[in-house]
């Protein structure tokens, strides 16, 4: 299936998730610039990690401007896979294609570990490769992944099942050393009312070989890549 | 966009954004630890926010503000969880 | 070659005192005016000053430096390109480089070391490599020295913010601390960068009438004169000096380095190169030095940040991100075309001439017209007296060694220093799994890179010894050789050079010189020996303030291959039940020692001497067991010797998945030698059936090997002749993994 | 050290950090396309700059003024590169 990675001035994952969805998963994979509107028609879309422009002014907020955010926005409400890794979660945030904002981490430092992840959620596109419950171990990598909103909101998300990952200990309990960001809720990633929008904080691109000894995250792209398929043939029908 | 020049006014202006009272503020928080440490004892409470200094040419201080204030909403500001302020700190005719 | 040059208005009287301000000796100025047969302008000064420059020309090292091997069966480009480049098969080339950025680190250390990152990134791309890897080594003085804990912090935030950013990981380097770096730190930083063979690139200006383009940051005032800073030593009116600190901006060179390595593309390329120290005039002179041609260059067409800029200021800015290119004529918008899609400025400046003759114009006059082939053949070249440092005799006078009165207790305070601790508060600020080539990042003796698409990885290792390179040069530059070759040899990889960065204090002072002779001589044995070619470096002089120089310290990465990654060994113990083999044998070396100098304040002797021949054989053995898979765990003994080693073999791997797990060991030495540092010894560990075929091929390689336990339970059990050590993992793990943040109280 | 009331004023201030004029500004720089491709024509320069709002208890406003550029001085600004400039915004009594 086709699926698209959008480059935009200072995404620096992106050429790991095309390695993932080309060269692990066997799929059709485009770049697409943040300059055009151009999806290429692709049933995915993937916000890769990076730093667009530098992350200079807030995380992901200039490249969350960009020509082709219209477009994605535009595939998202249409029910379209949208991914957003990292810098791409920012984006989404920004464009408020999800709700909450991203604060530095409490360290304010910079965070570069593997981290554990709760599965919330394991009956949306991405993730239904795992179960309910299960641990995940995952690379974080960022500055601003300390995730917030207002109470109010935050409990509207959690009502609404929209967590779909947090940072966990290896046993799966919630335990305040494992949040290193600082994270409302120890959220390391939300959807969309569709579930058909992810962002997440962990990259899962970079643990999907077992070459690099953690393919943790495979299971998600494998199912996003069904998943899209799935979507592809109901519009279809 | 060209920059025809409608006025010869030079404007500068201050836009200030901190993140919103109810949001926690780790920088704020880690800074006030440390100024405490420092001996600094009369901070009670720090924010920390961002400020950028804007020149604006061949405009208007109004529609100057009417700009700024769409800058800080659609760019400098992420009004989810930060407020703004606009300032005009002066206005020279070259 | 045109007449006299007219000076523009402003410009001071040119004259020797000028010159001697410019860091040129009296002599100096004389053979530039003889060569020029008139008196330079300010301009052409201030870029001979540059040229001719510590920093820029060697002038002090060079005769020493022609002493390292350059060649080998990989190497394709030696020392003289922006880095050097090697062949590691499969179609793939690895070109590498450190560079040092000291003097700026120690007066803005998040910003000096940033742009160090910087800097070195720039070097690695100008050759059409693409830059995968980093690494950093980093000289501290004290922690609770004057800024230090500041100086610190500023330099991590600094390269990790950096190369974060950029999208580089960091997956090694080595930090240490020692008094003798108080006034003056060392940050050395390192780039690796991929290609194909059949796609490097050089910077040779060839093609008269080629067109030369500008690429990227507008220029400042920013660092004017490093390059002769960096020549000069501290002291206390350097802060008055000091030019425009020079700011980082790697969101800039993130799209510099995606457009360049698409301009290459275009087939329309024909050199470039960074616009590194001495900004636009080194670069301009060495690619047309390369390509035997000349240039002319109108100032006036540089973008610029501010006004006032002068063609003295321009030639001489040290703005960052900036690359000069050379088009082939007719083709430059189709180059101009690529920087400007990735939003960079791109202007055409100049173009290359026939003459031989680098000439600088600036409101339509010469400002500078300097041949450039004699300008460098007629630069300084010393060699500068040596003498053996006075008290040299006494500091290599054999040292009082105590017995440990608790074993222990004397492990966990070794564990506890900084010194000795786990580095992973340094490491953890900087991404060391993007681009998702990482098999072994941080932690370990070395990382290994995969090469995606092909069975085998890249190896690095980062490492220098300043403390037994201060009490015996010579011995202390072998030392770190082998060092390097044994931690590579721990995870099976070959070795295919190195770079360096040579750190000394001033020349000008015999002693230093004589320090500066012996280490590269030590060096070049060892590489001749363990056939590791030197294929790129930098020295850096000067180090040195109000008089004090900081210690010999000659700071190598070396780079290796591992034919197959399909069984790595870990630097940690993986499985309980494996037996554990020591390789090599004690001859009670304290000199220099760990343990003398952290727990006694003693840095005294001669350090552990350095037999190659055992080096080889145990580096053979070593890759042997990794190519064969009988071996899970390799790890070399370092500083702390055996008892440290040990331990880090218990603390599992931080920057992975594998967990900390007890050993129960017994050794037939004496309590105190379990921390001696007798080189060519390390530890492997071995499943049981593997053990006795580990045992043999030592002995056939003639590599004293002794079974000495077993890895298992909870705690780590030493036993030795009248002594014991008997601790909790998970204690001395968190002593460990809990002393650089606790030292530097963040 | 404890914090021992002189006064019973509440003094907030702010302290602004900007990179000093002849230092590069990516920050700024970045920002300042952004606004351009925007469409923010009149925008001919941005400087970005930090700010703190400090509050500080049972003090006077001199002595704050003291305390606050100190503060400045050792954790706020890195006088290397920025300058700052330091602001009453409010005095109360309670
Ligand atoms: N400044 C640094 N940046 C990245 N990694 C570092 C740094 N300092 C130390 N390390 C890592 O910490 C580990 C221990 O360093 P070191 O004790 O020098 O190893 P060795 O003794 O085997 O040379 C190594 O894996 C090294 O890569
Ligand atoms: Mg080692």
């Amino acid at each position: 299936m086709r699926c698209g990675v959008v480059t935009f001035p200072g995404s620096n994952c992106d050429h790991d998730v095309y390695h993932v969805l080309k060269h692990v998963l066997g799929q059709e994979v485009f770049f697409l610039w943040h300059g055009e509107e151009n999806l290429k028609s692709c049933d995915l879309v993937v916000l890769p990690g990076g730093f667009s422009y530098g992350d200079y002014l807030r995380a992901g907020a200039m490249a969350s401007l960009s020509p082709i955010m219209a477009s994605v926005r535009r595939h998202a409400d249409a029910g379209g896979l949208v991914l957003g890794i990292c810098n791409g979660f920012q984006m989404l945030l920004e464009s408020q294609l999800l709700p909450g904002a991203m604060r530095r981490n409490r360290t304010l430092r910079f965070e570069c570990r593997d981290l554990h992840l709760r599965v919330e959620r394991a009956d949306l596109p991405f993730t239904r490769g795992y179960e309910a419950g299960q641990v995940l171990r995952m690379p974080v990598a960022h500055a601003e992944g300390n995730y917030v909103d207002s109470e109010a909101n935050l409990d509207a998300l959690e009502a609404a099942g929209r967590v779909v990952f947090r940072y966990s200990d290896p046993e799966g309990e919630l335990r305040d050393e494992h949040n290193v960001n600082g994270s409302a809720r120890a959220i390391a990633g939300i959807t969309n009312e569709g579930g058909n929008v992810l962002g997440m904080m962990p990259h899962p691109e970079r643990c999907a070989e077992e070459v690099l000894g953690n393919s943790d995250g495979l299971p998600l792209f494998a199912t996003a890549v069904a998943g899209a398929r799935a979507a592809l043939e109901t519009q279809a029908s | 966009m060209s920059k025809k020049k409608e006025t010869d006014q030079t404007i500068r202006a201050r836009i200030t954004v901190f993140p919103r009272p109810e949001i926690l503020d780790p920088q704020g928080k880690a800074i006030a630890g440390a100024l405490e440490r420092l001996g600094f004892d009369r901070v009670s409470e720090v924010r920390a926010g961002k400020s950028f200094d804007v020149v604006l040419e061949g405009t208007t201080a109004e529609e100057a503000e009417a700009q700024l204030g769409k800058m800080a909403e659609t760019l400098l500001a992420n009004t989810v969880v930060e407020d703004y302020a606009v300032e005009i700190l002066g206005t020279a005719t070259t | 070659m045109s007449g006299e040059i007219k000076a523009r208005p402003g410009e001071p009287q040119v004259d020797e005192q000028l010159a001697i301000d410019h860091g040129l000796t009296g002599e100096e100025y004389g053979r530039l005016r003889d060569l020029l047969g008139r008196d330079p302008s300010y301009t052409e000064l201030g870029i001979t000053s540059a040229l001719w420059s510590e920093h820029c020309s060697y002038k002090s090292s060079k005769v020493y430096l022609q002493e390292f091997p350059t060649e080998g069966p990989r190497v394709i480009h030696g020392p003289g390109e922006n880095a050097g480049v090697v062949d590691i098969g499969h179609g793939w080339v690895a070109a590498f480089k450190m560079e040092s950025h000291n003097h700026p680190s120690f007066i803005e250390p998040y910003q000096g070391a940033a742009t160090g990152v910087g800097g070195i990134l720039r070097d690695v791309f100008t050759m059409g490599a693409r830059p995968v890897a980093c690494m950093d080594a980093l000289c501290f003085g004290d922690i609770d020295a004057p800024r230090m804990r500041y100086l610190v912090d500023g330099v991590v935030r600094g390269i990790g913010d950096y190369g974060n950013c950029v999208g580089i990981p960091t997956i090694g380097g080595r930090t240490g601390f020692h008094a003798g770096y108080n006034g003056n730190i060392l940050v050395n930083a390192f780039a690796l960068g991929l290609a194909r063979r059949d796609r490097i690139f050089t910077a040779s200006a060839s093609g008269v009438g080629n067109p030369i383009l500008y690429a990227g940051s507008a220029t400042g005032r920013d660092g004017i004169h490093g390059a002769t800073m960096a020549s000069e030593s501290f002291d206390a009116d350097s802060e008055q000096k000091r030019p425009t600190v020079q700011v980082g901006d790697p969101f800039t060179e993130k799209v510099l380095l995606e457009a360049c390595l698409e301009a290459m593309r275009t087939g329309a390329l024909v050199a470039i190169q960074d616009m590194g120290a001495a900004g636009l005039t080194s670069s301009a002179f060495e690619m047309a030095g390369r390509g035997g041609t000349g240039f002319r260059i109108d100032t006036d067409l540089v973008p610029r940040r501010e006004a006032g800029l002068g063609p003295y200021e321009i030639m001489l800015s040290e703005s960052q991100e900036r690359m000069l290119l050379v088009a082939e004529r007719g083709r430059e918008e189709n180059l101009a075309k690529v920087f400007r899609r990735w939003g960079l400025e791109v202007e055409t400046i100049g173009e290359v001439t026939g003459d031989g003759v680098g000439r600088v114009l600036a409101d339509g006059e010469e400002a500078a017209a300097l041949p450039i082939d004699p300008l460098a053949q007629a630069g300084p070249l010393y060699r500068r007296p040596v003498a053996v440092p006075k008290d040299l005799e006494a500091r290599q006078k054999d040292p009082e060694v105590p017995e440990p009165e608790d074993l222990s207790g004397t492990l966990k305070r070794l564990l506890g220093t900084p010194e000795l601790g786990c580095k992973s508060w340094i490491w953890r600020q900087y991404d060391h799994t993007v681009r998702t080539n990482t098999m072994i990042g941080p932690g370990g003796d070395a990382a290994v890179l995969l090469l995606k698409g092909t069975p085998a990885g890249l190896a690095m290792t980062c490492d220098v010894n300043p403390v037994y390179c201060g009490l015996d040069p010579y011995s202390g530059g072998s030392q770190v050789v082998a060092e390097a070759v044994r931690n590579l040899a721990c995870v099976g990889a070959e070795p295919l050079g190195l770079t360096d960065c040579l750190n000394f204090g001033n020349p000008e002072n015999p002693e230093i010189s004589w320090q500066f002779r012996e280490c590269v001589q030590g060096m070049s044995a060892a590489c001749r020996a363990l056939e590791v070619p030197v294929v790129s470096g930098t020295v850096s002089l000067y180090n040195e303030t109000d008089g004090v120089s900081i210690p010999p310290t000659p700071s190598v990465a070396m780079v290796g291959l591992v034919p197959d990654v399909s069984n790595l060994p870990e630097s940690c113990f993986q499985q309980a039940g494996d037996r554990i083999v020591l390789l090599g044998e004690d001859a009670s070396d304290f000199g220099g020692s760990a343990y003398l100098r952290l727990l006694y304040g003693v840095e005294q002797g001669r350090p552990p001497t350095v037999h190659l021949g055992t080096e080889e054989r145990l580096a053979d053995l070593l890759r042997f067991l990794a190519y064969e898979g009988l071996s899970t765990t390799a790890h070399d003994l370092s500083e702390g010797g055996l008892a440290i080693a040990l331990a880090e073999a218990c603390f599992g791997r931080a920057s992975g998945h594998l967990a900390p797990v007890g050993a129960r060991v017994h050794v037939d030495l004496a309590p105190r030698a379990l921390f001696s540092e007798t080189q060519g010894r390390a530890i492997v560990a071995a499943s049981p059936e593997n053990v006795e075929k580990v045992l043999e091929e030592a002995e056939t390689l003639g590599v004293p090997a002794v079974d000495i336990g077993e890895v298992g339970g909870d705690r780590l059990v030493i036993g030795c002749d009248g002594g014991s050590i008997d601790l909790a993992v998970e204690e001395i793990h968190s002593i460990w993994s809990t002393a650089l943040p606790r030292a530097l109280g963040m």
